[in-house]
């Protein structure tokens, strides 16, 4: 077979070994319906008991606190107007930002076009939001502040203490999407204030498909899915039993290696940007030096378009991602790379490039070798390049 | 997504590269829409006997604009004047709708570097009434919305 | 391993070993982003295209009017809630029935509760609605008809073509909850005029957390899940790849061996009312006698509760269910047998049996053995049993 | 869901029954909930010397029903009309939430029996006084509503 090196992790990860393990038995011989009350559904019910509790122990928080979903984007769809109408009747008015994921930015697009008021907070050329601006922008009938803690594209981590230190001391909810957080970035919800927050499994080497919300006890939100009364009546469908299973062993693995994790991604990380800076002209690092995701890499490479650049990279087995519009057949490129500052071209000629538990040295090197010729053959044909 | 023959272009794209002393250059679109296609003619006897192109943009704009070099190569300029964006897109076994505009920017490129020739040689051809290379195309209209 | 019959296919199926094996690949070799435009991507996103291509034909459907979502409930709630906050400048009236699916019931409940008004149909002896009721209740300011196509509980058919003539001709949109029907009764949803239908992959051998919402071409309706540009930008999140390609397996297999299917269902139901209906004393059918799915099998049984009854039959491995409240910890027994107009002894004492593919004769032959005794020592323990 | 100790008491209830001729008799629960139970007492010199049981109800309401006779036989009327529903339910190493009010109704039907007997022989026992067999008990609140 070609040769294959996978560096979008952070568009979804394969599952591992362990976590495919702990799901098969759940598709077929254990498959009860957990709301059943024979045996085959208390072993359901059991597992995706287990499963809650291990994810609620991997942020601290209680595994009441804790409800299952279809993702990440069902996670913030369910804050975000959950919050919004489950709590109308004190204000209309929410804060987030303007490089959040789409789940969250169009879910607020869409409040606004049904009554609700949104400031979208701008960032600085590091993606990072202004926390005087936040504390400006609170109003009276503000019910939310919606920051992700970190950004997918960039890899810009928020300072979420501060932010919920904020929307705490003006009694506001604060949700984060933390999906890209999440299994990267140690996470205590007691410590850190959040009242709300999205994660996704499908991003850390669980399956799709499965997402959750931890919802602080107390905290006021309408459902989003109403029905049967899984998830203590507050969410409703058949839980997707092997999808929860697999994201606890998923979230399980994950903090058991944590700190082995980090340390292999960091180094992978900083070695591939040495290695692309050192050989590639005219390139500039996006997002945060070090305030970053431990696996993202994102540069702006001038001159030329980042489609053609991932087609390229795809010939040659390298598989990544662009902020570039032209790869999504959208209008405009990236908004959160528009949102640091770059030109319209820099963040055409934008590149992801984001590293995973089972990347290797040799990949990292394999890119750092492969990527300057078809850098170099594309400005060749770029109309923009004079050399 | 593509076709092999859209991704044999890509990969090895006829004609890249510039022209010295040009009979006509033409230019279209706009950085900020991520692309960008410059043409370059060399033209005998209203014959194209040379074209090169360069092209910032996506597999699709670069593979069009090969194709559309290699299709007027040879032509007289009235006939590569009358080549559609359809007809480049077929030559390529076709293209994913939100990609057809890149083809309509290969056959605006060809369009513009013959205005530049029908100018300074004060020629007129068929098909070049009213057409401004300066104007902005919203070439960014995808099918696939809505 | 103790002997188990399991009799709850209404509640959940296992997974077919074809429908497993297809999905295997997609977990971690070819487990691409449906998104990303490089190779792994291509291979995710060709494989959601095809199985949207069988789900589409399985009901004369056209592809790019399946929108592939996270389960039966998401998909009534997206239907209806969707098609409220949609059209609500048409009208807030939307008519149902009493005996819907929780995930359509309570939608229009928390509907209501937002300004919208319902109009909840009775239903006869059989839980048949009635025709002239329904138009009778159509008024200027309606907007959705959302019956079911057969019931979970009691298994009754309703005449879907009938209604959705009545909705056509009013110009009111209708939708139906066939997460029961599909793959046991044919669907083609342009023959009998539908705009709408929910369906769900785990009640036919595929997977929990995958379904579907059929939305005919042209009609108009909000988004649940807002974000990414997944589902034609109508539904957003990374797509359960593993999840969207067993649904399709399963809607494949199912409609590859309909005949045999109902044929099997069938003459093992039949077998079983009438085996039971011999050996014990005072029960009564539930639901239609013919309009009824062909594995469903719903009696009450005097003098006994639910939950006594279930517990009893699992220690003799046998998985089944009953719409007592005493099994859920609500407070009413179960709405639908409430709304046939059972008292709430007889509510209490229902007993449902669903047969599958898997069911064998032996298995209802065991049921048919085992059953009269556990009745009967029930009955010896219960006050209102008088012989 | 259960414990081993309430299926075992589901499965093989003990002192199921009716007494003939019973000193004391009392019924508890309505089918609208999908509950009742009747208990029969035998009192011999203010002890009850026998006890059966009949219960519409689920495996925690059979269950309760057998482990609270169990826990009167033997004792004096006064002992019996002490027994909480707690104690039943302890007995029994827990019931899930949800279920705690079947336990509830073994107490009640207990006490429900025994103010049958008082009132039949002009009886006073403490913690009888303002008992009502006949009140509707809004049994069916669960502690896991929110
Ligand atoms: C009629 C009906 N509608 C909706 C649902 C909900 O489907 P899901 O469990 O996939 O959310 C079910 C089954 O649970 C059902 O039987
Ligand atoms: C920051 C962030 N939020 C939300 C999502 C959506 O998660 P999912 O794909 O599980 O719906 C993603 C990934 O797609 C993400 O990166
Ligand atoms: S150049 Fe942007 S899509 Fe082709
Ligand atoms: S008798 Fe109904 S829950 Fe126990």
């Amino acid at each position: 077979m070609k040769k294959r090196v996978y560096l979008d992790y952070s568009a979804t990860t394969p599952l591992k070994q362990e976590v495919l393990d702990a799901m098969l038995p759940h598709f077929n011989a254990s498959f009860g319906n957990p709301s059943s009350i024979y045996t085959y559904g208390r072993e359901s019910k059991n597992a995706i008991d287990n499963a809650r509790d291990i994810i609620a122990k991997s942020i601290n928080a209680k595994s009441d606190e804790i409800f299952f979903t279809g993702g990440g984007s069902e996670s913030d769809n369910w804050a975000i107007k959950g919050i919004a109408y489950g709590n109308k009747h004190k204000g209309k008015h929410i804060i987030t930002s303007k490089i959040e994921h789409h789940a969250v930015l169009h879910t607020c697009e869409y409040l606004e076009k049904e009554g609700f008021e949104v400031t979208y907070l701008k960032v600085d050329e590091y993606g990072l939001v202004n926390l005087q601006e936040l504390k400006e922008a609170i109003r009276s009938d503000t019910i939310l502040i919606s920051i992700m803690f970190a950004n997918n594209e960039i890899g810009t981590i928020q300072p979420i203490k501060e932010i919920a230190e904020i929307a705490n001391s003006k009694q506001v909810y604060f949700h984060t999407d933390a999906v890209q957080a999440f299994g990267n970035i140690k996470i205590d919800v007691k410590e850190l204030g959040i009242d709300l927050m999205s994660i996704s499994a499908h991003k850390i080497y669980g399956p799709k498909g499965t997402g959750a919300l931890y919802i602080k006890k107390g905290v006021k939100l309408h459902q989003l899915i109403h029905g049967g009364a899984q998830e203590k009546k507050r969410r409703a469908g058949t839980e997707n039993v092997p999808g929860i299973v697999g994201f606890a062993k998923a979230a399980e693995l994950a903090h058991e290696n944590f700190d082995e994790h980090i340390k292999h991604l960091t180094s992978l990380r900083d070695k591939l940007i040495a290695g692309l800076k050192e050989k590639i002209e005219y390139i500039h690092l996006n997002g945060h030096p070090t305030k970053r995701l431990p696996g993202n890499v994102n540069f702006s490479i001038e001159f030329i378009e980042g489609e053609s650049l991932l087609l390229s990279l795809d010939m040659v087995g390298i598989a990544c991602s662009s902020g570039s519009a032209c790869t999504s057949g959208s209008l405009d490129p990236s908004h959160v790379l528009m949102s640091i500052g770059l030109t319209h071209e820099l963040a055409h000629g934008s590149l992801r490039l984001t590293i995973g538990d089972f990347t290797t040295e040799e990949d990292i090197e394999y890119v750092i070798n492969q990527l300057p010729p078809i850098v170099e053959k594309l400005r060749q044909m770029s109309p923009l390049y004079e050399k | 997504m593509y076709s092999d023959k859209v991704m044999e272009h890509f990969m090895n794209p006829r004609n890249v590269g510039e022209i010295e002393n040009p009979d006509a250059v033409g230019q279209v679109g706009n950085p900020k829409c991520g692309d960008i296609m410059k043409m370059y003619l060399r033209i005998e006897n209203d014959v194209i006997t040379d074209v090169k192109f360069k092209t910032f943009g996506c597999g699709s704009a670069i593979a069009t604009s090969s194709m559309a070099t290699e299709m007027i190569k040879g032509k007289t300029v009235q006939e590569a004047l009358n080549l559609s964006n359809k007809a480049v897109a077929e030559a390529l076994d076709g293209l994913p709708p939100v990609k057809m505009h890149c083809s309509v920017l290969a056959e605006q490129a060809v369009k513009s570097a013959i205005y530049d020739y029908a100018k300074k040689n004060n020629k007129q051809y068929e098909g070049l009434e009213g057409f401004d290379p300066n104007e902005e195309h919203d070439h960014h209209h995808h099918g696939d919305e809505e």
